[in-house]
């Protein structure tokens, strides 16, 4: 095995994915519409996302089109409204909330604590036909007409100004809101009641830790968005006056609804991707991550900041000066802890035995441009700067940074982690490595010039804007194109992996995860025997006297 | 949450787990549970976890009728006095009644009394369905008086008091309000039939699924020692009450003195 | 060849007006920026930290170099330092930022009040002197603005990014901004908050004059009127005077030197009558009672435009002897010690006065 | 984290015999103690108080929500994990109306 790899493949001449796993168990299309399997149903999510994922994507290149020149002349103004609309909602409730909990968790949650399923099977799977519905929904809503409210619904325009489909797109996300309820919960209840014999809350690894965090979010605020939707549908449908000015009613108070939920969504969306970071970076480190405490506690306490600070979408919008005091330092606190992760991570690598296969670079990109997002979010947090700054084309490249280079690179990083696991069969190396810098490079081309941009006022959410502008917009949609190919790379590569991929064994990545010490694909309750748990996560010792136990035993 | 505890508990689980491999499963018990206790206490805690879902999801219409008492208050008050504080109690206590013959339900099912499970809960059954009748009586008055917001709303009753004569005879001392606080009865009425409504919609979804329960108890499905799906409706029931219990304090009780 | 000429162009355009951030065109400009570039060397900093740790690390400790981890717990003592350095830079931005939110929100006692109502899709701006400007608003240099500013339908945000200064423009309620311009010029003004199909056309231009021309100006663009007279007319139309008058019999209180006053409410709270509470007390009376009178004013919701209303207001304003000293706004004291500046202690007795009647 | 989990019940009877019954005594004083409160709310509310008539209709109300959670609904018997999941709900709760009246409350500050 050369010395630059980490990577230890069974000889190909003689190794066959195991017979007995969970796809092969049954065949036929009802064997996966009616299954229980955790597996199964990540699988399922993993195509849906992908598939709007896609949608999403295309969307924004329309947007990134149009915004090639200064005039609205690829579509007109309400067109590119309806585009931008739809790029957010399909992006935000159809991709980034269910992307990692919804396929990784779902798919390694049971296995890394040692569980035979989720403890709600068949909730497990309501939850996607709930997706599944909703994002039927949104398409339909999208085909006949579409909706240009904006994600953020803002009332009075979503209710009094506009005729478009507001109401259905509501439905949708209402719909798909308790799809994430219903994952959230089930995974709390697992990780709270399914735990295998050992295996603590502080041996769990922080991929799990990080769940929780998320989940804890998606239960305890998913339902104020769903009852903000409701009532926005019935202040169109009957005119109930709840956020209308002109009966007395307060505009703002949907803002508050909206954000109590849609700030934690931030989160949501961030901490599996953090979880994600931390089993990639200690595997191709071979080390602890430095610090497990700290950094489990740290997506707790995340979890528990982000419901004090969504008022910070609101400074400039007429709510109180004292409570605008309250939540900018509030979110000076919840700041700190996405500090603490970077660096914990950052010397998890300290005296490491370091390798870079695509999953570490994807990791690399993440923490640069991470950090980079979390930075920009203190600009907006802090109330003077964030006079300028939001409602700019800052604002949009920080969550972008967050999202897209924070959550996405993580999520891609976790998939090429995970495929040999899923599939039983490697990814390409060469081309894989290929992808993930071009993606690293499109994306601070397409996002970096839209922080100058802000900086110098450009409001975001315009279709046409002042030439002086058009330059960095033009460097803007040329990274796009690039970063474009980077996301178009991996659907290619790896649906080619599915029948040429080599045959990836048990543990690829020589990883302490429980879910590693199995075959992959792994058995539909994914272990002959229940584990047990009698080590530290990420404890490369105990994996060493395991593989010399083999050895003896062989 | 201390992890020793847990630690001991799971440890637990799997020992019993590990010896108890070889004893029967219980036909009840899901493959992918260890045991029996982990799988009750498992959908318990859940069913928990969605009754939070379901807390902050009134938590939205309590915030919005708390901001709009405070500047409305005057609106509030006269708006309040048209709903009927006899009928309001009456649901109350029918409420707490089925509450009660609910939690007697879980007990009969604990202790395996099959007539008296299938009896405690076809009279909750019956109360639930009492509960709507009335509602849906209050809910006619409403329609009638031109009370429902964004139909055809109706601010006679507040501008000029003396047309109602039922209710001005009981509270001879409203004042009529002006236009601008007479349209704010609208908000008023509005959180009325969202709470009460969505309250109602709970309640319409729980004596659904009491039928079925009532069915499958007759059938002694639940007197078995399979007690969990009993238990997790009885949560879900006492938390559709409690709701109850604060939107009769704050829709019905805003203040009734004459 | 063709292509590469293109390019050629493109790169003398990008070098000729490469801009890092907009002109520094009003006082608060300079503040902002001062944090602004502070927290930029901050993260700069932070950025540059991790980068070289990453780097670094995965150089030195490269399975070629370093084939055996050697496995490290963690430490407190770092942990800790990453924990409270960062806490401290923060908590610095928090106090600097919010000296500078308060500055921007909180107009001086003297300064010239204009008034902008947003529409989709336009702003309209109303001067004291009864010039109507549409999307574009003629300011002087050196003198302290005052925008209060409403919406007419959604929520629009009135944002000059050269003043660094924005605010949303409300349905159903005042907000209000300021600034100081310091170099004469003409710069954007765009609507930040998305409000619907032609968001991206709600712009214009701020023309920043010296006084010397901007006094020219207003000649040259008076529209014969005043706002306050135009005020008068619309208060004599509604006959706003059969009780708000100056006789004893008066049904409503006497509305002179009202402005600025502190009021106490039929329900015994105490306001002070600024631009918003005169709007509110226009369109929701019952609200807005003061105490001694009989609640009998009608509402005026759904008669009075909002030009109409800023025009009563300013009429209101007008009535005080001497207003533009008096000059304060909604939610600008920061501390009640400081309510002394806000409504002149000649000011008391006339409001007290009133109410006693 | 339960008793359920004690070392010495493995059958599902045992199981039950850990599992605390709450037997119908409890919920007859229950009852009798939710239909006082009823009353006492009722008749709370025609009396004059001002400000005292909301906080006393809110207190009524948030003692009988006390006892159906912990007696009808068990929590008074049940594990650690729920009684924190019941608080976890209600911080939530608290927070989102507080912090968002937070913002109600102090819009006219500095205006008197």
């Amino acid at each position: 095995m050369s010395s630059s790899t980490i990577v230890s493949l069974p000889d190909q001449s003689t190794a066959r994915v195991p017979k007995m796993n969970f796809i092969s168990k049954e065949n036929g299309l009802l064997s996966w519409l009616l299954t229980g399997d955790h597996k199964r149903i990540a699988i399922l999510y993993l195509v849906s996302i992908t598939f709007f994922f896609f949608i999403g994507g295309a969307l924004a290149g329309l947007i990134r089109l149009e915004l090639l020149t200064p005039q609205s002349d690829l579509m007109a103004t309400d067109t590119y409204n309806k585009v931008f609309t739809m790029h957010g909602i399909i992006m935000i409730f159809f991709f980034l909330v269910p992307s990692v909990p919804a396929t990784l968790g779902n798919f390694f949650i049971p296995m890394m604590i040692g569980a035979k399923d989720l403890a709600l099977p068949k909730i497990n799977l309501l939850s996607w036909y709930l997706y599944i519905a909703a994002g039927i929904l949104a398409l339909y809503s999208m085909m006949t007409g579409g909706v240009d409210t904006g994600w953020t619904f803002t009332t009075p325009l979503s209710t009094h100004y506009l005729n478009t489909n507001v109401v259905s797109t509501g439905l949708a996300i209402f719909i798909a809101g308790f799809s994430s309820i219903f994952t959230g919960l089930n995974f709390i209840v697992t990780i709270h009641k399914m735990r295998c014999p050992g295996m603590t809350w502080f041996r769990m690894p922080l991929f799990v830790w990080a769940h929780y965090a998320a989940s804890i979010l998606m239960v305890l605020g998913t339902p104020v968005v769903a009852i903000a939707l409701v009532l926005v549908v019935l202040e169109r449908v009957a005119g109930i006056g709840v956020f209308d000015p002109t009966k007395g009613g307060d505009p703002l108070l949907f803002q508050h609804l909206f954000w109590f939920y849609s700030h934690p969504a931030v989160y949501i969306m961030i901490l599996p991707g953090m979880g994600v970071i931390s089993e990639t970076i200690s595997t191709f480190s071979r080390k602890r991550v430095f610090g497990y405490t700290a950094v489990a506690f740290s997506s707790v306490a995340i979890a528990v900041f982000g419901f004090f600070v969504w008022a910070h979408h609101m400074f400039i919008m007429g709510i109180s000066n004292y409570s605008m005091l309250v939540f900018s330092l509030l979110t000076m606190l919840v700041a700190v802890p996405s500090a603490i992760k970077i660096f914990n991570w950052a010397f998890t690598l300290y005296k490491g035995s370091i390798t870079f296969e695509t999953p570490m670079l994807y990791t690399f990109g993440f923490m640069g441009l991470f950090t980079i997002g979390g930075l920009t979010g203190v600009f907006l947090g802090t109330s003077g700067t964030d006079i300028h700054l939001t409602e700019t084309y800052f604002i949009v490249a920080h969550f972008h940074f967050v999202m897209v280079g924070g959550m996405l690179m993580a999520f891609l990083a976790g998939i090429h982690f995970w495929w040999p696991k899923m599939t039983g069969r490697m990814y390409p190396e060469k081309i894989s490595q290929f992808a993930a810098v071009v993606t690293f490079i499109g994306f601070n081309f397409t996002f970096f010039p839209q922080f100058i941009l802000g900086t110098l006022g450009m409001p975001r959410r315009y279709a046409s804007y002042p030439p002086e502008f058009q330059i960095l917009n033009v460097f803007s949609t040329a990274g796009a194109t690039i970063l474009g190919v980077g996301y178009l790379l991996p659907l290619l590569y790896l649906t080619w992996s599915l029948k040429y991929g080599e045959i990836a064994g048990e543990n690829p990545w020589q990883a302490t995860g429980l879910e590693w010490q199995t075959q992959s694909p792994p058995l539909t309750e994914n272990f002959p025997a229940i584990p047990i748990m009698d080590h530290e996560a990420y404890d490369y010792e105990w994996l060493e006297g395991q593989k010399e136990k083999v050895a003896s035993v062989g | 949450m201390s992890d020793s505890q847990v630690v001991t508990g799971n440890e637990v689980v799997v020992h019993d787990a590990a010896e108890g491999a070889h004893h029967e499963h219980l036909p009840y018990q899901r493959h992918h549970f260890e045991t029996y206790a982990q799988q009750s206490d498992a959908t318990n805690f859940a069913m928990w976890l969605f009754l939070l879902t379901e807390i902050m999801f009134f938590g939205g219409l309590f915030t919005a009728y708390l901001i709009y008492r405070n500047w409305y208050y005057p609106a509030f008050v006269v708006a309040s006095h048209q709903l009927d504080v006899v009928w309001g109690t009456l649901n109350t206590l029918v409420l707490i009644i089925s509450s009660f013959t609910m939690a007697m339900g879980v007990w009969c099912a604990e202790t395996r009394r099959r007539r008296g499970l299938v009896i405690s809960l076809s009279l909750t059954f019956i109360l639930g369905l009492a509960f709507l009748g009335i509602k849906s009586i209050e809910w006619g008055e409403k329609i009638e008086k031109h009370h429902v917001p964004g139909f055809h709303y109706s601010l006679q009753t507040f501008l000029d008091p003396a047309s109602d004569p039922k209710v001005h005879k009981e509270y001879p001392k409203d004042q009529p309000l002006r236009l601008d606080m007479a349209r704010h009865t609208e908000i008023y009425f509005f959180l009325y039939f969202a709470m009460t409504g969505m309250h109602a919609l709970h309640m319409v979804i729980g004596v659904g699924i009491l039928v079925f329960m009532i069915v499958r108890a007759r059938a002694g499905a639940y007197t078995t020692g399979h007690v969990t799906f009993v238990e997790n409706f009885g949560l879900y029931w006492h938390f559709v009450d409690i709701i109850w219990i604060y939107l009769f304090a704050l829709l019905y009780l805003i203040s009734r003195h004459p | 060849m063709h292509i590469s000429s293109v390019l050629w162009q493109f790169l003398v355009k990008w070098l000729t007006n490469f801009a890092l951030y907009p002109p520094e065109a009003s006082k608060i400009a300079p503040q902002f920026d001062a944090l602004y570039f502070f927290m930029i060397l901050v993260s700069l900093i932070g950025l540059t930290v991790v980068i070289l740790l990453v780097t670094s690390f995965s150089i030195m400790y490269s399975k070629k170099r370093h084939p055996v981890a050697v496995q490290i717990e963690g430490s407190t003592m770092l942990e800790a330092t990453w924990t409270i350095i960062p806490l401290g830079l923060f908590l610095v931005m928090f106090v600097w930022g919010a000296l500078i939110y308060f500055r921007v929100y909180t107009p001086p006692a003297n300064a010239m009040n204009i008034y902008v109502v947003g529409k989709q899709w336009m702003w309209k701006a109303e001067h004291p002197g009864g010039q109507h400007e549409i999307n574009s608003l003629h300011i002087p240099t050196g003198r302290a603005i005052q925008l209060t500013l409403i919406s007419q339908d959604v929520f629009h945000s009135f944002s000059i990014p050269a003043f660094r200064v924005k605010r949303e423009a409300i349905p159903g309620r005042y907000t209000t901004v300021w600034f100081e311009a310091t170099t004469p010029g003409t710069y954007h003004l765009f609507c930040t908050q998305y409000c619907g199909t032609d968001h991206s056309h709600m712009i214009g231009d701020i023309v920043v004059m010296t006084p010397e021309d901007y006094k020219k100006w207003l000649q040259s663009s008076t529209s014969g009127a005043s706002l306050a007279q135009n005020g008068e007319r619309l208060f004599a139309s509604l006959s706003c005077a059969a009780c708000h008058n100056t006789r004893p019999d008066a049904r409503g209180p006497n509305l002179a030197n009202v402005y600025g006053a502190k009021l106490t409410l039929a329900n015994g709270q105490a306001t002070l009558a600024d631009e918003a509470y005169i709007r509110e007390a226009i369109l929701n009376p019952s609200q807005h009672n003061i105490e001694g009178y009989a609640p009998i004013m009608p509402t005026y919701q759904g008669q009075i435009s909002e030009d109409g209303v800023f025009a009563l207001v300013e009429y209101i304003k007008s009535l005080n002897s001497d207003y533009r000293v008096q000059q304060t706004t909604t939610t600008t004291t920061l501390l009640p010690e400081s309510e002394g500046k806000t409504t002149p202690a000649g000011q008391k007795p006339a409001g007290q006065g009133m109410v006693k009647q | 984290m339960s008793e359920h989990h004690t070392p010495e019940q493995e059958s599902p009877e045992q199981h039950e015999r850990e599992h605390h019954i709450v037997g119908p005594k409890v919920y007859v004083v229950i009852l009798f103690g939710l239909l006082l409160g009823t009353a006492l709310t009722v008749l709370a509310s025609f009396w004059e108080l001002g400000i005292l008539n909301p906080i006393i209709a809110l207190a009524i109300a948030t003692a009988k929500a006390m006892l159906v959670v912990l007696f009808f609904m068990h929590v008074k018997y049940s594990t650690k994990l729920t009684k924190l999941t019941v608080c976890a709900g209600i911080f939530t709760f608290v927070i989102l109306i507080g912090m968002t009246l937070s913002d109600y409350m102090t819009r006219a500050w500095g205006r008197w």
